[in-house]
């Protein structure tokens, strides 16, 4: 009995210790992971035919923060800011909220970012590569606190707008709901 | 061979002191250095942030509230005076007078960490709004560490009075207590004036 | 206590020195046991003994026991920082060397800073401190043993976790000084640059109380008649220093709480478009950081001062003086911070004040250099390993003490500043000024500390490669940062020109580890084949040597008496001692500050887990407050009872008790 | 003079001990104006006075030391003091002299060194970015601004001023042949002077630790005649220079139309943006990289294809452009003259 215990609290232990790890590699050089992302990406489970069982796909610097934060800084290099605000929503929509238009999955932000959507959203996949898309994605979820808190960016050097990704709470998404809302 | 040579006999010698005969007064004297640095460092990193604002509080904050920390200071005056008797009572090994002595204490003690809570509201600025913020919080936020150890050290020589093992020994902690009451409340005025009221003019 | 007297290096035959001494005729005899005393020392060693096994282990607040522990730990996070100093000069050696990456690189000349200077200078210095100062100020015992204990754990706890990160790949990797903003939120994520900040925490509440220990030791546990002009120079030096880190240390442990708040909870302590600034961390840091090189220095001139008049068979010269120096040198160290700020928007007239503070400082330290000269010069010295390494201190620190005085200079500084000239500065002065008295006074107090001799052959191949060593490693890179070689830096040009001579500089570097790893294996050889030392192998002057070696857990049979500031060479042929201390509980005496009257007896607390819990508590409270603020209140309600527990009468000994009628119960 | 003949000797001393490749000019020793000078002068005094102290003092020690070996000194004595204290008090006077002169010779260079700004000075503004400079040339008249990168361009013999500022962390501007290093931080600006006096390339690295690549962040500063400065600032006022032919045309197309365009400015042009170097006048700089890589078409499509190879770390991403493409894309940036 107490040796189970034993093996689960090492196997515990190692867990976070490999999480530790992914948290904070810094792979300068590695090559765009997932590279047909945006073409596999579903908006949404309401489609013709038999409802697509919801798989949650895994957006692969979602637990890496050095590059969750390089994310940040490309979401104000890019002028993210400039539409969607830090978060709050301007012309485009708020992304620290619950809700979540074209989906909240991964892949379907990554789609998002990479083919733009009607009403503003310019497509940014000829301008960014898949990796630095990947990593805006990681962002992006760190906004609306779906992301380990050890692993989302906390505040930059700025004027200060609000408590940081690191401190968001995380926002259970509504059910995706694609349409012209906005 | 070399041999011992007894030159005088100790086993006549007191084994409880008071004041700054004692070790403990002099590891007491320690730590309110140490704290002492603390708080000093948390007051002028205050003012070194302050050549960077043009007006202080910066607006649109407020002038810091006087009320609830006021009161508070008035209530340290009040409990040195209770700790004076106490200490009194301890040199002189008046159990009874020590404990109902400890016993008010602790509960000034408690009433001074319920009132610390409104002291941070009454500074009407939070940590992350400006590096104002940030420094006044710090400084309240260091000494409400030494206030907190200091309240929850003063309960537990209440409760060891009413329940525990008196020894004779700790008449004289009991009065080492007493010093690092003075220095916490002492050193909180400093740190009063320059948050609470400074601002007004600075 | 019998002893093999011919193997102390000191007495070889023939040697004029082993003929009778007209001054100090009994200098190499030993106190001879009667009876009684023999009675005396069985029922000491059961009251002041550390319980068997491991839990006697953890439970055990004995000074001896933790300054051993100390030293140890101190000395394998040096071997660490030594292997990434290595690794570092591996990767240096050539240009464009594609060894270490430069993420693995920053992670490790951070690592190598912070560990050699957090990890292993303080610590080791105070370590020193703790086993050694009250055996040379006559106490059973340091004043506060279960604090002792509990700095220990800290330390230990604190050293663990920043390794464990760091082989999780979070180690910090913004330098030991950790300038913001890249320390910052913004250009440091994830939870490098926090373990780091926290590891300061751990380190400063230990160095708090070894320094807190220390000084009250020393000003309250002294034998009676150690006024405070007979206090031995290594006491005063550790005492300057106490005072040092006291007053210091709060500055980084509160800088890093607010580097620690910025990253953690948005506060703007740091962050410039809220009115923060940059600068008020590196005001923060040098505070603290300047000091932090004397605290370091100041304990090994200690160790100078004690090597000196046993090798020399003289009394250290200008005693009054030597000491006015050493607290000179500590009040002055406070007003030198800004000169690590040269380079920063300083204005002219505050650069001009430190400059003329940063310069002389030298003077008391020069001042003690002609008083060992004059020593030495007025002696017979002895050529045995402890003096080698002093002597090769002189060579190697008078280099580093004078660069140091230029780099004073802000028009040089500004050419030098964050160069390998100051790479080659710091280390002449921290290995030539620290490092080799710590292993001179290693090899002197080695016997006190193990019973045996190091093996004097090996003690002097040691020397003599780290000496060449060290000079071939760093004198070269004075060289090198003039000719525009900046810190920190994990690659270079072939066309700078800079290879030959950081290959010379990475040779230089394998020697050094050759004499430490000599210096290992002596350690280990020594242990257990070295000559058995005896109480008083050098005939050295000071208290320690008057103990058994290694000292029995009660360090001293009865209080001893001093007479003189080189008691043991004045002593003849009587010990003087008081008698009267209980030995049914662990019974100390406690004496004026200034004369060192017996004042009263004070009882030294048993030994108690519960330190080692508070500290463990302690760890939980500070890791976890890194990954959420709730760890504070978690960590403060874990350690609460412990904490109480800890002070919470002891019920096995309830001897002095109150009646509660006004009056003493003396069982 | 004696004291330069002995300067001169010791120059050449240590250029052997560097085994001087003569690759760059970046050496405090070798000054090529007058702060650097200065600050050479009082390094060349000290050093010489330090040597001095440091051999009286050591001879000292071994005269001690060898003293001592005499056997009829007693075992153990106390320690005389008529002598020994006469001594200690003159070395004690000797050092506080000695300090003194050093203090005051400080304070005289650091006079030295403030007394050189004119008004009507060249204005410099160097931003340290992570991990490039970016420099900005002030001119009252807005058409008249001048931005480049990692290479400044200055007249000999006039002086300088160098406007230091920070956009992310603390960075250090360090010329050592011509001056002593000026801090960059965030939230304050820092200035200093320089001049050159002979015509020259005097490189310089970033002497603050700033993080991955603290060490591929060089600065050249390129000191020339007066007519020649001026010829190369009104070429960089000019706009980039337009393609002139069908490989040129395609490379400014691949510029614009790739994620080059986001990042970089080529004035005259859509592109635009302002997160790395300019380049408007890339061909004319003759290093890539910060300094790192000289400047020739190979490493230029090496640095495009694959930066983090280079620079792991650095902003730029990795760039996948099909092999004519990026041929020609190098052609119209080495174009940029």
């Amino acid at each position: 009995m107490s040796k189970i215990r034993f093996v689960e609290a090492i196997t515990a232990l190692a867990a976070l210790a490999l999480s530790s790890c992914e948290r904070e590699d810094r792979r300068f050089r590695e090559e765009p992971p997932a590279a047909n992302a945006a073409s596999t990406a579903t908006l949404s489970p309401l489609q013709p035919g038999p409802t697509v069982r919801e798989v949650k796909t895994h957006s692969p610097y979602q637990e890496n923060a050095y590059m969750v934060n390089e994310g940040k800084a490309l979401f104000n290099q890019m002028n993210c800011v400039g539409c969607h605000a830090n978060g709050g929503g301007g012309m485009g929509p708020a992304l620290m909220d619950d809700e979540w238009i074209y989906g909240n999955d991964p892949q379907q932000i990554f789609s998002s970012i990479a083919q733009g959507r009607p009403n503003g959203m310019p497509a940014w996949s000829g301008v960014l590569s898949n990796d630095q898309i990947w990593r805006l994605v990681g962002y992006v979820q760190s906004m609306s606190g779906q992301l380990r808190k050890d692993v989302a960016p906390t505040r930059n050097d700025d004027m200060f707008s609000g408590p940081s990704e690191q401190r968001a709470t995380e926002m259970k998404p509504k059910k995706a709901n694609p349409g012209p809302s906005h | 061979m070399k041999r011992y040579k007894a030159v005088g006999d100790v086993s006549e010698l007191p084994s409880v002191v008071f004041g700054k005969r004692a070790i403990t007064w002099w590891g007491t004297l320690m730590f309110m250095f140490i704290e002492g640095m603390t708080v000093a460092v948390c007051a002028a990193s205050y003012l070194y942030i302050r050549k960077n604002f043009h007006d202080w509080p910066p607006p649109p904050t407020p002038l810091p509230s006087l009320l609830i920390p006021t009161i508070g200071v008035i209530t340290m005056l009040v409990s040195i005076v209770v700790m004076r008797r106490v200490q009194k009572a301890a040199e002189a090994l008046d159990k009874p007078a020590v404990t109902t002595g400890l016993v008010v204490m602790a509960l000034l003690g408690m009433a001074l960490v319920a009132l610390r809570f409104f002291d941070f509201r009454s500074l009407n600025t939070h940590w992350d709004t400006d590096a104002y913020g940030s420094t006044a919080w710090a400084s309240v936020a260091f000494h409400s560490t030494l206030l907190f150890f200091e309240a929850i050290e003063t309960t537990v020589f209440a409760v060891l009075a009413l329940v525990g093992p008196w020894e004779m020994k700790h008449f004289s902690d009991a009065e080492d207590n007493a010093m690092y009451w003075y220095f916490m409340c002492g050193i909180w005025i400093p740190v009063y004036v320059l948050l609470f009221i400074l601002p007004r003019w600075l | 206590m019998t002893v093999a007297r011919d193997a102390a290096p000191l007495r070889e035959p023939g040697d004029p020195m082993t003929g009778p001494d007209p001054v100090a005729p009994a200098i190499w005899e030993e106190v001879e046991l009667t009876e009684e005393d023999q009675e005396l020392r069985k029922k000491l060693i059961r009251v002041w003994g550390d319980g068997p096994g491991l839990w006697g282990w953890i439970r055990s607040t004995s000074h001896a026991s933790i300054g051993k522990r100390y030293v140890v730990t101190a000395f394998i996070f040096f071997l660490l920082g030594g292997l990434e100093a290595g690794m570092m000069r591996l990767q240096l050696s050539r240009p464009e060397n594609s060894f270490l990456g430069p993420d693995r690189y920053n992670q490790i000349f951070t690592m190598h800073g912070t560990t050699m200077m957090f990890l292993f200078a303080v610590p080791v210095m105070v370590a020193m401190g703790l086993y050694l100062v009250p055996l040379m100020v006559g106490a059973r015992e340091v004043a506060f043993s279960r604090l002792n204990a509990y700095g220990y754990w800290v330390y230990l706890i604190g050293g663990l976790f920043i390794y464990t990160q760091f082989f999780l790949n979070t180690g910090p990797d913004t330098g030991w000084f950790a300038y913001v903003p890249l320390s910052g939120p913004e250009f440091s994520p994830g939870k490098r640059v926090d373990t780091w900040a926290q590891m300061i925490t751990f380190t400063e509440i230990a160095a708090l109380a070894g320094a807190t220990e220390i000084v009250i030791t020393a000003f309250k546990h002294r034998a009676p008649g150690m006024s405070l002009n007979r206090i031995p120079l290594f006491v005063w030096a550790m005492i300057t220093t106490s005072f040092m880190i006291i007053f210091a240390m709060p500055a980084v442990a509160t800088g890093s709480q607010f580097l620690a708040a910025d990253r953690l909870i948005d506060t703007h302590f740091f962050n410039h478009a809220e009115g923060g600034d940059a600068l008020l961390w590196q005001h923060l840091f040098w505070f603290f950081g300047h000091p932090e090189v004397y605290i370091i220095f100041m304990p090994a001139l200690g160790i100078i001062s004690s090597i000196v008049p046993t090798f020399t068979r003289r009394p250290i010269f200008g005693y009054p003086v030597m000491v006015m120096a050493l607290i000179t040198t500590g009040f002055m160290s406070f007003g030198l911070w800004v000169h690590h700020m040269f380079a920063t928007p300083i204005p002219q007239l505050g650069q001009s004040f430190f400059t003329a503070a940063s310069t002389m400082i030298a003077i008391p330290t020069g001042v003690q250099i002609f008083c060992w000269i004059a020593t030495i010069w007025a002696g017979r010295p002895r050529f045995a390993t402890p003096l080698l390494f002093v002597l090769g201190f002189f060579f190697t620190f008078i280099i580093g003490g004078l660069s140091g005085v230029m780099i004073a200079s802000v028009a040089f500084d500004q050419q030098a500043h964050d160069t390998y000239f100051i790479v080659a500065h710091l280390h002449y002065v921290l290995l030539g000024g620290a490092v080799m008295p710590l292993f001179g006074g290693f090899y002197y107090w080695f016997p006190k500390f193990t019973g045996r001799l190091m093996n004097e052959r090996m003690g002097k191949w040691n020397f003599w490669l780290f000496f060449i060593g060290v000079n071939v490693t760093f004198f070269p890179m004075h060289i090198l940062g003039l000719e525009g070689m900046t810190r920190r830096i994990y690659t270079y040009l072939p066309e700078t020109g800079w290879g030959p001579l950081n290959a010379l500089v990475s040779g230089g570097a394998v020697l050094i580890v050759a004499s430490v790893a000599l210096f290992i294996f002596n350690f280990f050889r020594s242990l257990r084949h070295g000559a058995v030392a005896g109480d008083n192998p050098w005939g050295a002057d000071t208290l320690e040597w008057a103990t058994a070696s290694p000292p029995e857990p009660y360090v001293f049979l009865y209080p001893p008496v001093v007479q003189s500031r080189n008691p043991l060479w004045t002593e003849g042929r009587e010990r003087p001692v008081f008698t009267g201390l209980r030995t049914d509980i662990r019974d100390t005496l406690v004496t004026t500050t200034l004369d060192a009257t017996p004042d009263y007896r004070q009882n030294s607390p048993n030994p108690t887990a519960w330190p080692f819990i508070a500290a463990l508590a302690t760890g939980v409270m500070f890791i976890s407050a890194i990954f959420t603020a709730w760890g504070l209140v978690v960590g403060s309600v874990l350690l609460f009872f412990p904490l109480v527990k800890w002070g919470w009468p002891d019920r096995h000994d309830q001897s002095v008790r109150y009646s509660g009628r006004g009056e003493i119960v003396e069982k | 003079m004696l004291h330069r003949s002995l300067q001169r000797a010791l120059v050449v001393a240590t250029c052997f001990l560097t085994a001087c490749v003569a690759g760059f000019n970046e050496s405090a020793l070798r000054p090529e104006g007058p702060q650097a000078g200065r600050i050479g002068s009082l390094w060349w005094f000290m050093f010489a006075v330090a040597a001095a102290v440091w051999l009286i003092v050591n001879a000292f020690l071994v005269w001690a030391v060898r003293r001592g070996r005499r056997r009829d000194l007693p075992l153990i004595e106390p320690t005389g003091d008529a002598p020994m204290k006469r001594s200690v008090v003159i070395g004690t006077g000797i050092t506080v002299l000695i300090l003194t002169v050093f203090l005051v010779s400080d304070i005289a260079t650091g006079h030295a060194l403030g007394s050189m700004p004119r008004k009507d000075a060249l204005r410099i503004e160097v931003k340290g970015h992570q991990w490039w400079w970016e420099v900005n040339y002030v001119d009252p008249t807005p058409g008249r601004m001048v931005t480049t990168a990692n290479e400044i361009h200055i007249p000999v013999g006039e002086p300088v001023q160098i406007i230091g500022t920070s956009p992310d962390v603390i960075h250090s501007f360090w010329i050592p042949n011509l001056q002593g290093k000026k801090d960059l931080i965030p939230g304050h600006t820092t200035s200093t002077w320089l001049r050159a006096d002979t015509a020259g390339v005097y490189r310089g690295q970033c002497a603050e630790f700033c993080g991955a690549q603290h060490a591929k962040m060089i600065a050249l500063v390129i000191a020339e005649p007066r007519d020649k400065f001026e010829a190369w600032y009104n070429s960089q006022l000019d706009s980039a220079k337009a393609p002139s032919d069908s490989v040129t045309t395609r490379g400014q197309q691949v510029f614009l139309k790739s994620a080059c365009a986001v990042c970089h400015t080529i004035s005259g042009t859509r592109a635009g943006g302002r997160i790395g170097p300019v380049l408007s006048h890339i061909g004319s700089r003759t290093t890539l990289a910060s300094g790192w890589l000289r400047n020739t078409p190979g490493n230029l499509g090496g640095w495009i294809v694959d930066p983090q190879g280079i620079k792991p770390g650095t902003k730029m991403p990795p760039n996948n452009i099909d092999p004519a493409d990026l041929q020609a894309l190098i052609t119209y940036l080495e174009s940029l003259k």
